[in-house]
């Protein structure tokens, strides 16, 4: 249990009357990259909020590196070593992505000390393939800079746990391994992921462990090559599939 | 930005060598905008009135006497900013100002911290007398007035009266001497209602006080507050009971003549015994005297181009010992004898007990 | 308790109209438009301006409502769907502006005093022992008359139906056909045309000066708040909060408290009472009147 | 003539503090303020309260302080869940509130009539005093401004513009929002506080007055037309404003116009001015320079 760096137990979340997450629990353990996986309203991008702090829980204890956090307001829960990204994350438009990519560390070198741009920050604007747009407004960039933006920004901020919400959605198909292999190295030195994502081949690619969300409640706990092989999930998928008039995934 | 600055500056002087200097100049500080509108404007006639019976007879040191008005919204902030333009800019002898005492006390203050006599034309207000040594008052002050409204409204028979003041340096220390003196001639003050000057509906102080049961309802009102107060009553049915108005040319003119029949009150007396100014105001402005007000604006302008007759010159200094020496000697104007005390507010001035007769305010002894 | 009662009553019809306007352009242009007091005064203003030319009193009033319908939606047009595109702040710094040129409008064109309209004026008679004039029933009759019939337009016809559509969720509504545009444009006119009705109802209780906007302003948008901004009929229900808690902070007596006969608070801490009340309504209950933006993910 | 100059120049240096206190808030933190004027109150009535009280002037300061900090821990809590424009009805209903009691609350304020007759800076310097203000206000001025654009430049300063457009994403990243904005408001209110003492022994006189709604629209236009989110653009703004303000009586003078002209040319400036800008140039004279001197 101790080696646990998130564990879930028993969550739920309801908006009124509608239960959005019914008794989901899980853990991420260190060095894994745990897919969130479930078809359109499963709940996925619910339990991201609640767990990040965005939400507030109706049931159910959420623990992070040996505290509870079930009730933390967000910005002691990332003091923790938890942060998370947005599925459409907006920019500001009087910042440059120098600046943002700045602001993901948190007082970096004293909270009043003048603004220094160290070389790690060229580093990352390398490895996002940022450079050439360092100086531009951030909320110029195209939706897939903007993800890739706000994945560089949350590692500035050194997290434990590195929460993504779809992270490839808009991103260009050349740069998805390039993220892949970010976040690889992330985790080999000693990070760890939990990925909402849609992208199955981005998921085999990464994750260590897929786990499935239906309706508010898990379905299956598996490898990433099990899915396909897994009934309830199949079915769970075909099912949305069907009623949404025959539009496969 | 520095070149800003320097734009900046050039345009000011610019406009600021504008107004002529051949003059003799002094400046008035009046409220031409905000509730005391009317009343400015009255003060301004007088003015205006006194100029031109000045500049008729000769001016002033040989020259033509002009005033410079200055508007000061009944807000003593832009009042102490337009005393600071006449006193720095235009460079005048003195000021004349303001209207109401919370006002004419800051810009006086600022006038004697600027060593710039002053005179007030119209303030009354207990506390005017401690503006300090560059100060000087044209008219007398509240304790000589209450006392007079006081024991006017016991001698028409009302014990019980509720007290409507407006929330300033001149309602505070009317309601508060007309208190005392009425406690004191052995009557009773129900209730003293502070309002807000300016508001547009006074209903609520009008039920405050209705529901204290009074034989009488005394007041002092500027222009339109004690027009809107004066239809409210009557609407309210409040004017079954007598209404006494402290000051009551304050309002008369902003009052429709439907909603103040009856109303009686106590001035300060202008008409005196020279009805040459009455008849002046009459012809150039074809309507009879709007306040009490514009008397004094006449009074103490003729007493500024008196003085500095006298002291030879504009030079500041020697206008106000000019000032002293007149004020001590005594000057008669068309409100009658001018005479200061030693803290140079005027000692005595007549007063007068009015009615209202259709739109126009008649004597009432 | 009676004449509380009235006095609460008749405080609130002040309200009511211009708080239910405020209400309804806001559940369609998302910023508070601080404008609308004016119009209320403009609408006053105008129809004062029209009676003096002898135009005789109601299509005065129905004139000058028609008039600043039209001129709001000019300044929305012009003004406010610009400063929209910006930011919805951005906007209401914009509609703080627009007042105060307006204000400077009055102040050139009307002058400082206070004026009213040229109408027979009777004492109060006494109705259930409280002193009543007939231009307050009558006033307060016409406010409720046009309240009423502004519901029947929101509930009972397609054009409420559209307009309701749009308030909650306009993409949806233009998808299927509602021109969203022509909608919008007819409320703004609309909140025009009744801020300026409430304005002239003011006018003929009593009178009207160039201030009339800026004190009305906070007690307006303390009811409209109060009731949910959004909500056009919340607005009256705050509109009544308000004005009880104005009446009875003034028409308390607190001599007994202090060992005299009758001592009042000052009639100018009523607006205090009503701004207070805002702030402990959005200090302690943000989330029960309205969604506030901050929490949203 | 050049003291009247020194004068309008004195005020602007006032007005540029404060503007630089409502830049800090709405133009870097995106807090849009409608009751400043409450802030600079706390000066003046700190002042003008340690007068009447007849406490040594030292103090003044002092209260000034106090009053400033809790004021500007209050508008913060107010702010804590509310959105941009209910924030900005409700700082508006705070500073109203602070007017009618400072008219009200006779016994403490003075009420309507105000505290007058307080001590003026350097009156001992006669005639140089107008010319000893000036450079006290200056420097002070000078201050204000190094502290707003270390401030602005700092670690913290990211921090306050990502709260302004992105507050989600500052979320996220472990930004504490709340105390982020606290710590705006109290050093922008403690920055107005300290206008508003300059101002109290400026003058000389307090009063409720001074505390008026159109006043905080002012330094509104200021900081709009000097150009919102830059801190040298908001101090120009003060001065133009305030120039311009400064010379209406005279265009009055030389066009003859009617007094009412005065007050409602003051009221059509400052809300033509931010209308203007905001349609034409809403980014104002001097614009934001995004990003650091590394971008450019």
């Amino acid at each position: 249990m101790t080696t646990e760096l998130l564990a879930v137990r028993g969550l739920a979340k309801a908006f009124g009357l509608s239960n959005v997450l019914e008794d989901v629990s899980f853990s991420v353990m260190p060095g894994e990259i745990v897919g969130l996986l479930g078809p359109n309203g499963s709940g996925k991008s619910t339990a991201l909020n609640v767990i990040s702090g965005f939400l507030p829980r109706s049931a159910g204890t959420i623990t992070f590196a040996g505290r509870d956090i079930s009730d933390a307001p967000v910005h002691a829960i990332t003091d923790l070593g938890l942060v998370r990204t947005f599925q459409l994350p907006s920019m500001p438009h009087r910042m440059t992505v120098r600046e943002v990519l700045k602001a993901g560390k948190r007082d970096d070198g004293g909270r009043f000390a003048p603004v220094a741009y160290g070389p790690e920050i060229d580093v990352l604007l390398q490895e996002f393939r940022l450079a050439h747009v360092a100086g531009h407004a951030a909320s110029a960039l195209s939706g897939g800079q903007k993800k890739l933006l706000s994945v560089a920004t949350a590692l500035r901020a050194n997290p434990k746990l590195l929460c993504l919400d779809e992270p490839t959605a808009g991103v260009h198909v050349s740069l998805r391994s390039d993220l892949v292999g970010v976040l690889r190295n992330y985790v080999a030195q000693g990070g760890a992921c939990l990925v909402v994502e849609h992208d199955m081949l981005f998921i085999r690619d990464l994750c260590t462990r897929c786990i499935v969300l239906d309706r508010g409640n898990i379905i299956a706990d598996c490898l990433p090559g099990e899915l396909e092989n897994n009934p309830r999930v199949v079915e769970a998928y075909l099912g949305k599939a069907i009623e949404k008039g025959g539009m496969a995934q | 930005m520095k070149k800003m600055i320097r734009v900046l500056a050039a345009t000011s002087v610019l406009a600021t060598a504008l107004p002529a200097q051949a003059d003799v100049v002094i400046g008035a500080v009046l409220p031409l905008s905000g509730v005391n509108a009317n009343g400015g404007e009255d003060q301004r006639r007088g003015i205006e009135l006194a100029v031109a019976q000045i500049n008729e007879a000769g001016g002033v040191l040989g020259e033509p006497l002009k005033v410079i008005y200055e508007d000061s919204g009944n807000v003593p902030q832009r009042a102490i900013d337009a005393a600071r333009k006449l006193v720095s800019v235009d460079g005048v002898a003195l000021v004349i100002g303001e209207y109401s005492s919370g006002i004419t006390i800051p810009l006086g203050q600022y006038l004697v911290a600027e060593g710039v006599p002053h005179l007030n034309p119209a303030s009354t207000s207990g506390l005017v007398r401690g503006i300090g040594a560059t100060s000087f008052s044209m008219v007398g002050l509240d304790n000589v007035s209450t006392e007079f409204a006081a024991k006017d409204v016991l001698d028409r028979g009302w014990k019980r009266v509720a007290v409507l003041a407006m929330n300033n340096a001149f309602g505070q220390g009317v309601a508060n001497e007309f208190g005392a003196h009425f406690a004191q001639l052995g009557g009773e003050v129900t209730t003293t209602i502070m309002y807000t000057s300016g508001q547009t509906t006074y209903r609520r102080e009008l039920q405050q006080a209705e529901s204290t049961e009074p034989d009488a309802y005394v007041f002092t009102a500027y222009g339109a507050d004690g027009g809107l107060m004066m239809q409210e009553a009557y609407e309210l049915g409040l004017q079954e009971d007598p209404w006494y108005s402290i000051l009551i040319t304050m309002h008369n003119a902003d009052t429709p003549a439907e909603f103040k029949t009856g109303l009686i009150g106590m001035d300060v007396d202008y008409t005196a015994d020279d009805t040459s100014y009455k008849a002046a105001y009459e012809e150039a402005y074809g309507q009879s005297f709007q306040s009490a007000w514009s008397g004094y604006a006449h009074d103490t302008t003729l007493f500024a181009a008196e003085t500095i007759e006298r002291a030879g010159s504009t030079d500041r200094p020697a206008v106000l010992s000019a000032i002293a020496e007149l004020g001590a000697e005594g000057f008669t104007g068309v409100t009658g004898e001018i005479k200061l005390d030693a803290d140079g507010q005027r000692m005595w001035q007549p007063y007068q007990k009015l009615k209202v007769e259709g739109d126009a305010l008649v004597s009432h002894e | 308790m009676v004449q509380f009662i009235f006095d609460t009553l008749f405080r609130a019809a002040d309200l009511a109209l211009i708080a239910v306007a405020l209400s309804a352009v806001y559940s369609l242009i998302r910023f508070p438009n601080v404008a609308l007091v004016q119009y209320a005064v403009v609408g006053a203003f105008v129809g004062m301006a029209l009676q003096q030319q002898g135009v005789p009193i109601v299509p005065a009033v129905l004139l000058a409502s028609l008039l600043v319908g039209g001129i709001a939606q000019v300044f929305n047009a012009v003004i406010f769907q610009r400063l929209l595109r910006l930011d919805p702040a951005i906007a209401l710094i914009g509609s703080l502006a627009l007042s105060m040129v307006l204000s400077a409008g009055f102040l050139l064109g009307f002058g400082p005093a206070a004026q009213r309209f040229s109408v027979q004026v009777a004492p109060a008679t006494r109705v259930f022992g409280v002193r009543v004039t007939e231009m307050q029933v009558l006033t307060g009759g016409l406010t409720v008359a046009i309240l009423i019939a502004f519901a029947l337009l929101l509930f009972r016809t397609p054009l409420g139906r559209e307009m309701r559509a749009v308030s909650t969720n306009p993409v949806l509504a233009a998808a299927t056909g509602v021109n969203t545009a022509r909608v919008t444009g007819l409320v703004v006119f609309l909140s025009g045309v009744i801020a300026a009705l409430g304005g002239a109802m003011l006018a003929l209780r009593g009178s009207v000066s160039i201030d009339m906007g800026t004190n009305m302003l906070l007690p307006v948008f303390a009811a409209a708040i109060l009731g949910g901004l959004g909500n056009a009929f919340g607005a009256v229900f705050g509109a009544i909060v308000i004005a009880a808690a104005e009446t009875l902070i003034t028409n308390l007596n607190f001599g007994p408290i202090v060992g005299q006969d009758h001592v009042f608070l000052p009639a100018s801490y009523a607006p205090a009472a009503s701004f207070a009340l805002l702030v402990a309504v959005l200090l302690f209950r943000p989330r029960g009147i309205f969604v506030s933006e901050v929490t949203r993910v | 003539m050049s003291d009247f100059l020194i004068h309008v120049i004195s005020v602007s240096c006032i007005y540029g503090i404060l503007a630089l206190s409502l830049n800090l808030q709405a133009g870097f933190t995106g807090l849009m303020n409608f009751g400043l004027i409450a802030m600079f109150g706390c000066g003046v009535y700190g002042a003008g309260l340690v007068h009447r009280f007849g406490l040594p002037v030292a103090l003044g300061p002092a209260l000034a302080l106090i009053l400033a900090v809790l004021m500007g821990l209050f508008l913060a809590r107010l702010g804590r869940r509310l959105s941009t424009d209910y924030w900005g009805i409700a700082t508006l209903s705070i500073a109203e509130i602070a007017r009618i009691f400072a008219t009200n609350l006779e016994p403490l304020t003075g009420g309507a009539q105000g505290i007058s007759g307080l001590p003026l800076l350097f009156s001992g310097l006669r005639p140089w005093d107008g010319a000893a203000r000036l450079a006290l206000f200056a420097v002070i001025l000078g201050v204000a401004w190094l502290i707003c654009e270390r401030l602005v430049r700092s670690n913290f300063g990211l921090g306050m513009k990502l709260i302004r457009e992105e507050p989600q994403l500052a979320r996220a990243l472990g930004y504490d929002i709340d105390r982020i904005r606290s710590t705006v408001m109290v050093i922008a209110s403690v920055i107005a506080a300290v206008a508003g003492v300059l101002y109290a022994h400026y003058l000389s006189f307090v009063g409720p007055e001074l505390l008026l709604a159109p006043e905080t629209f002012l330094i509104w236009a200021m900081v709009i037309i000097g150009g919102i989110a830059n801190n040298r653009g908001v101090i120009a703004g003060a001065f133009a404003m305030q120039f311009m303000m400064a010379y209406v009586p005279f265009v009055k003078d030389y066009f003859a116009l009617p007094s009412d002209f005065v007050a409602a040319a003051r009221l059509m400036l400052s809300g033509g001015v931010i209308l203007g800008f905001l349609l034409l140039r809403p980014q104002g004279i001097f614009p934001e320079r995004v990003g650091g001197r590394h971008d450019h």
